[in-house]
């Protein structure tokens, strides 16, 4: 017990100001505007007049402490030491001389990391695990995001777009990229119900627990051949794998109905219009590694659409508000389902309650 | 060291302009066993369209209830070097800083310790330190500890707080975002380290309405910067947007959701008791418009993904406090300890704040935590008439027929 | 004739500009014992703040499920006139258009066997003969039908359909309202007068999106006009009404929910791709603007007032159809007899349409009726990933493997 | 049976077409436009270029028929005894002889039916039976709809006001006027649950059809003295009142505790904003009859407001939705309670979701 009062624990993070490059704490909280020179650099000016170059590179956010060295030493070789990275995982270089930032530029394509994404472009994806570290998973993470990424890369290394196109992904309904509220989401989704593992379940698994877990009610205790268990009504069941997730003896993974579902028209930002959840667009895609063609085709043809007719400023979800969803599906040559229509608790309020509509 | 596995699906991922997740998994996989079956295991994932970890486990460091994910491999035969592989969440600094020194001296001790592998970062923020075997976890903890780093949340706790860049480097940034991180992050070290709510707490703060880090939609607290007093307006640099070609009146005034902007060609006129803090017209023009000088924030609260009961966003909750003032942060870390006990007391296993309020119902929320109903709480008042009429009122009128 | 009761409370409500109910009581009283005690017992209602009825009743008339409302007063001995005081629903013509002659007629009729009350008319649509005694209740209706009316719904019936005046007197009825309320009103004169639903059902007709039945609000089918191609617009016209003061920009232009049109001061321009047919513009310049020419109306389904599941609103079931082809209303017939055996067969008790939808899902109610979804069902698709994802279609997968 | 054999039955209404006037069969479906002369009165007209003018005269609703017998004859003096009745319950007579209107005006208002409700005014209340007629009532309808009338007819006789006001009234959570869709909707609630008869319920009721009735299910079976008969739990009781239709042992209506609640900002007309439903503003004002001053001065109090600040064509609800609620709430200066927060079904969809606020 000696050993465990040395232990030094609860200390936090460390205090983010000693990483705060200079010109930030000498201007700190006092910014006054900010300009966008060219794709994936800006400058913020500050009331005192100094001017701060911000350099956004991709980030792999899948990323090896090699690499990070050699991204160290690019902070090192032009902004002091000092750089970030971004709520979408993006890595900024903070400078001061701009004469440095197209040499910057240079060594960062040459890592294999370019610039981009600022302004009315594509930034990175916000992802997950995946195959990469997860059970849960119905999908990869890494690598549909690598095969997306590469596909839409000219707007991300552009400002080419009529406002901000946020895509993110989820390898499964936990969604722990949080892709609810995305411009473009990819969603891992299971089709098939739980494989109950009987013998193992009442040793893994509280019983009560797994039948509360399912939000309808599609779980039930029951004895199988003789041991304490539960049974699944599978029509009941709408695969969203909560009875997985507190009881390890339920897998839903199955590799040929697993994939992933296209989800569309979300966003978080106040501006303009308020926050907006995703919508259902493609219920299912089954999972096509190692570069999922269909996935990366039905984004990149959504994204064509919105850039050729969307006004300026209209994020997706608004221009598909302003033109409306039948006008959205007809331009996509999407075919409506049964799948698209709600039928979870707030159905009804998710249907056509008006005349508003355009023929 | 030995060969790297043959990864012809893999491979396909290193080509293309993106970085490439797999070229780092191939060079870790250099120096690290681990990482060579990490590639060989991803690879059989490819061709088999299947994950291959079993599920959870639970391990961690002593005295601590979350940071570390259990992983293990469901095919330790085939890949010993992951059959274990779990993950520590190392909290980050706010906003994200760094210096090359630091970043340098984490990847030695994570060299030393684990895999090699992180993801920078994780999407509640975490620095995330990607594989590592059961002994390993306490010489990584002390290895961070030394350097003055400490986990971050998993579990039923709070998770590690994060924030935008703020007035870092942010013009319209309207409180300090980096400083109320650091300090929820700091007073909450207990609750960070020490699961013991019904589910998992969330904070994260914004410093204006764009909310650049995304709180309203996966935040059980969401502090959102805001103004209250008029847009300061600069007409000169209105003009100069025009005449640069700006189509004021539609690319502005038409998406003003307030409806309260005016533009004759000449003059920008706006009606601030109308405007809703939005931010667009701010947006498009930053060097004519900035939010007002009475700044602060707006607290939500309860957003979530969609597992039980459907995705949620947060909701206003404080329509208006400043987080620049140490009266008012503890003022309202009164109030979120004051939640943290009700819903404690109260809350159903794994149910999120969010989805409390919505079973208790919003109105008796408030009651037990001892906070009044205010409008702006709601996008609009109840369109359905089923009251629960409160049983006092009628009491006092009772009260009053007996006097 | 008896002296009529003293009522003070309610002899305040004959002053005012607005015509008198108690007027009309009044004038009856002099004639009918009946509403001399209907007189006396609201009075007593007005002083002890409480109706004095008893619970409903059956009564009826001969082979008939509906159209009478039984009606007992609590204080029969009180006010013995109105022991019985049962109401009768009259089916009125479409439109409530009436000549003089027939409505002395009913009047008459109606002095003979009733109280002399009516309303004109119930918030259904019906005429109301407002109180009569059991005894009185063939005669009644034998009174009706020799004058050519018939009684309209109550209980779990088809309800008496309504409509707006539409093409009698209205430029923008995009179809025949009279013709298609009389249609379906003598279709399902069965189902009108003899329950056998699990709830009611109610249908309205209203000509144009104006909606001046409130169809989508009270209608479990609301019929409501509409037009597919483009607006017809009259320049010179909308011209004059800028001349003549109408700021065409800000009240018309503005207010366009489709945000499809512009105005340069000289030539408005109307997007008619993203028209919403939602008539604003021509509601404020009836002159210039009018609906299209291939006129039809969309189907909508399931509005109802709130008990039990909280109110619902009508919403889009077929997009576009025309009321006035005769083939497409054989069809619409159809689908209505369709809806009505899947909702008698699996409706619960007391469950209207609209909530039975909810219950068993859409996607599973079209399937049932054997309709496809379209996308205007949907004011957007679904915001949760609780799909349950069609069994069939992993048959034919399944099926293709087998091959 | 002979008898039941000679009864007509089922010849449903009489055929609308034998009761329109001759210019209207002459230009059914062909109008063209119309325009509104003055209050009350407009014109229609026909391609043909004829012109139909309608008087629109105030609506009693409850008539008796030596009333309708007098309107009558105004039809017979005026238009070839053609008139017809609106989907608000007011009287339109249908003149093709424009000298004709302003005599018919006066004999209508000596008649005590003055006209209006035409334009951008208030038109007439739809209303219940209240008092008069229906066991369910907490509140009367006639009155309080006079009362009303009395106090905004104004703007019934004049069109003064930035769009059309709809008023509704339902003397119960039924809502047989459909209130929930009105500008300003007037509903009669009750606040104590039922009282149930244990005596009498097991005769009167099928007590699983009560139980079912309960939509917050605070209705369970008991045995009460012996007898077959249900229980309350009464913290559960939201006096919807349903059990009570299902079952007449189970009354609400208590003099003390019914009153009315008003609701604002539902609309039904497609046109600019989709349909609304009404929303709560006043949760209870106490039965205060004969002239219910309280409601009345609360609406008048609404509507001033609005006629005031509101923009050409906002109806109510757009206008508040314009403003904010929160907004709305300080000009009314009308309390907000935890009643006026949702907590049935949808709650949290009516939750702030966002950051729009004036503050
Ligand atoms: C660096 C970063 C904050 C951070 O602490 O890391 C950031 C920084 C800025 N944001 Fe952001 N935003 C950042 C994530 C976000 C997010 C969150 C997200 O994407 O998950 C959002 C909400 C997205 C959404 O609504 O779905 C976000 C919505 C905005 C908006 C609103 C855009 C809109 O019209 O909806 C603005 C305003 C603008 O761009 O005109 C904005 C503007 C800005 C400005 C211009 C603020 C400033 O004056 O410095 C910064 C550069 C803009 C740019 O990238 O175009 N930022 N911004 C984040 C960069 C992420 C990245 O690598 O791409
Ligand atoms: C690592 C991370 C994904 C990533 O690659 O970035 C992650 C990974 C997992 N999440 Fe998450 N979540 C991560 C951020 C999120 C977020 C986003 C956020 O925090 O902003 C969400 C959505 C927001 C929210 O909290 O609602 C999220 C919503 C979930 C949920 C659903 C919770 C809910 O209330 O709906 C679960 C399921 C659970 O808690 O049992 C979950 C569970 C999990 C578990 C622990 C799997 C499980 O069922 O036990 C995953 C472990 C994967 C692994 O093997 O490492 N994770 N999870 C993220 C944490 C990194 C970090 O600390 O920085
Ligand atoms: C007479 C009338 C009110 C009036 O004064 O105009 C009326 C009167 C009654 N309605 Fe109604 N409803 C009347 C139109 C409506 C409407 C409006 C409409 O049809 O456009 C509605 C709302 C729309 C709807 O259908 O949802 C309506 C929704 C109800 C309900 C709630 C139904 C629901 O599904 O939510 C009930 C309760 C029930 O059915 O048990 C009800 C029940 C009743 C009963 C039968 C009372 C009962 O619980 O048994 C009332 C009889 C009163 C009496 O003594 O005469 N009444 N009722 C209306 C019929 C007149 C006519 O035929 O023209
Ligand atoms: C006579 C009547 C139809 C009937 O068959 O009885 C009717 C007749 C007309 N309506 Fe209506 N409406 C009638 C009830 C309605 C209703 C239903 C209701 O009030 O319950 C509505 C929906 C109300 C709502 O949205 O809550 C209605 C919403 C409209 C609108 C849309 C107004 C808006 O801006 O929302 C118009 C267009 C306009 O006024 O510019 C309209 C326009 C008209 C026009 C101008 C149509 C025409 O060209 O003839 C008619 C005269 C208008 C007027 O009264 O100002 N009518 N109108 C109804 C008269 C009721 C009354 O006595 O007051
Ligand atoms: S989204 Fe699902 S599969 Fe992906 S990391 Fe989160 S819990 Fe795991
Ligand atoms: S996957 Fe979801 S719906 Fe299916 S049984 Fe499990 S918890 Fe229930
Ligand atoms: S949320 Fe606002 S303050 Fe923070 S970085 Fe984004 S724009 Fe700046
Ligand atoms: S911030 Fe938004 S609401 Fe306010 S004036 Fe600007 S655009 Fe309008
Ligand atoms: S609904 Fe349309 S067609 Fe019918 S009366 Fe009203 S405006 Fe005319
Ligand atoms: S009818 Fe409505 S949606 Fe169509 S152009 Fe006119 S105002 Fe716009
Ligand atoms: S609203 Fe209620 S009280 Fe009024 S008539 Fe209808 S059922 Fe009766
Ligand atoms: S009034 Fe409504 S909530 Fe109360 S017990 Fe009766 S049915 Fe249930």
């Amino acid at each position: 017990m000696a050993e465990a009062a040395e232990r030094v624990t609860d200390i936090g993070p460390p205090n983010y100001q000693q990483f705060l490059p200079p010109i930030i704490k000498a201007n700190y909280g006092k910014w006054k505007y900010h300009e966008i020179l060219k794709p994936g650099v800006m400058m913020h000016v500050a009331e005192s007049g100094d001017r701060l170059y911000t350099v956004r590179a991709a980030g792999a956010r899948l990323m090896s402490v090699w690499k990070i060295r050699q991204i160290a030493d690019l902070a090192d070789k032009y902004c002091g030491g000092h750089l970030r990275f971004t709520s979408r995982h993006n890595i900024e270089f903070l400078l001061t001389d701009e004469s440095l930032i197209d040499p910057l530029i240079d060594d960062l394509k040459a890592l294999g990391h370019p610039v981009g994404g600022i302004g009315n472009s594509i930034s990175s994806i916000v992802h997950t695990q995946g195959w990469i570290h997860c059970h849960s998973a119905a999908t990869d993470a890494s690598g549909i995001v690598k095969a997306v990424m590469d596909e839409v890369f000219p707007h991300f290394a552009n400002r080419d777009l009529p406002a901000k196109l946020r895509i993110a992904l989820a390898c499964c309904l936990n969604m722990c990229g949080a892709v609810h509220c995305s411009d473009i989401a990819i969603l891992g989704v299971h089709r098939k119900p739980p494989r109950t593992d009987h013998e193992t379940l009442n040793k893994l698994c509280e019983i009560p627990n797994v039948v509360a877990a399912c939000p309808t009610a599609a779980i039930r205790p029951a004895q199988v051949d003789g041991k304490e268990s539960v049974q699944v009504i599978e029509e009941q069941c709408m695969f969203c794998a909560n009875c997985y997730t507190v009881c390890p003896a339920m897998p839903l993974n199955d590799p040929e109905n697993d994939g992933v579902s296209i989800w569309v028209g979300g966003k978080v930002s106040n501006a303009r219009h308020e926050p907006m959840f995703s919508k259902l667009l493609v219920p299912y895609i089954p999972n096509n590694p190692p570069r999922w063609p269909e996935v990366t085709g039905t984004i990149t043809k959504i994204i064509d659409l919105w850039a050729r007719n969307a006004r300026n400023y209209e994020r997706l979800g608004e221009w598909i508000e302003r033109i409306t969803w039948p006008k959205f599906f007809e331009l996509t040559g999407i075919p409506f389902q049964k799948e698209h229509i709600d039928d979870f608790k707030h159905a009804g309020l998710t249907f056509k309650r008006s005349t508003h509509l355009v023929h | 060291m030995a060969e790297l596995p043959e990864t012809p699906l893999l491979d396909e991922l290193e080509k293309g302009p993106w970085p490439s997740f797999v070229k780092e998994i191939k060079v870790a996989a250099r120096h690290k066993e681990a990482c060579r079956d990490l590639l060989g295991q991803l690879e059989r994932s490819y061709r088999e369209k299947i994950g291959h970890w079993k599920h959870g486990g639970i391990v961690g460091v002593l005295g601590y209830g979350g940071g570390v994910i259990g992983r293990y491999s469901d095919l330790p035969e085939d890949f010993p070097a992951i059959s274990h592989f779990h993950t520590l969440r190392v909290n980050q600094p706010s906003g994200w800083f760094y210096t090359s020194e630091v970043l340098r001296k984490l990847c030695d001790m994570w060299e030393e310790h684990g895999s090699g592998l992180t993801n920078m970062h994780g999407s509640t923020g975490d620095i995330i330190l990607l594989g590592t075997s059961t002994p390993e976890l306490e010489p990584t903890f002390k290895g961070l500890t030394d350097l003055g780093f400490d986990l971050g949340g998993s579990g039923s706790d709070v998770r590690t707080p994060s924030c935008c860049v703020g007035p870092a480097r942010c013009e319209w940034a309207c409180y300090d975002t980096l400083k109320l991180t650091y300090d929820l992050t700091m007073s909450y070290q207990d609750e960070l380290h020490r699961p013991m709510f019904p589910y998992k707490w969330k904070f994260k703060m914004a410093g204006c309405p764009n909310d650049c880090v995304a709180s309203i939609a996966r935040a059980d607290m969401s502090i959102i910067g805001t103004w209250k007093d008029d847009i300061q307006q600069n007409d000169e640099e209105v003009k100069k947007y025009a005449e640069a070609g700006l189509d004021i009146q539609r690319d502005v005034v038409e998406n003003c959701p307030g409806r309260c902007m005016s533009w004759d060609g000449e003059k920008l006129t706006i009606d601030n008791r109308f405007c809703r803090r939005c931010m667009h017209c701010i947006n498009v023009m930053p060097k004519a418009l900035a939010p007002g000088k009475e700044r602060g924030a707006t607290i939500l609260i309860g957003s979530k993904a969609p597992i039980v009961e459907g995705a949620l966003l947060s909701s206003v909750f404080i329509p208006f406090m400043n987080p620049d003032d140490p009266e008012e942060v503890a003022e309202l870390k009164e109030i979120v300890e004051e939640i943290w006990d009700v819903w404690s007391e109260e809350g159903k296993n794994r149910e999120r704040v969010g989805e409390f309020i919505q079973r208790v119902g919003m109105g008796n929320f408030l009651e037990a935590i001892g906070m009044e109903p205010v409008p702006e709480m709601v996008a609009h008042p109840r369109e359905n008439p089923y009251v629960f009429y409160a049983l006092d009122e009628e009491e006092e009128e009772d009260e009053d027929e007996d006097e």
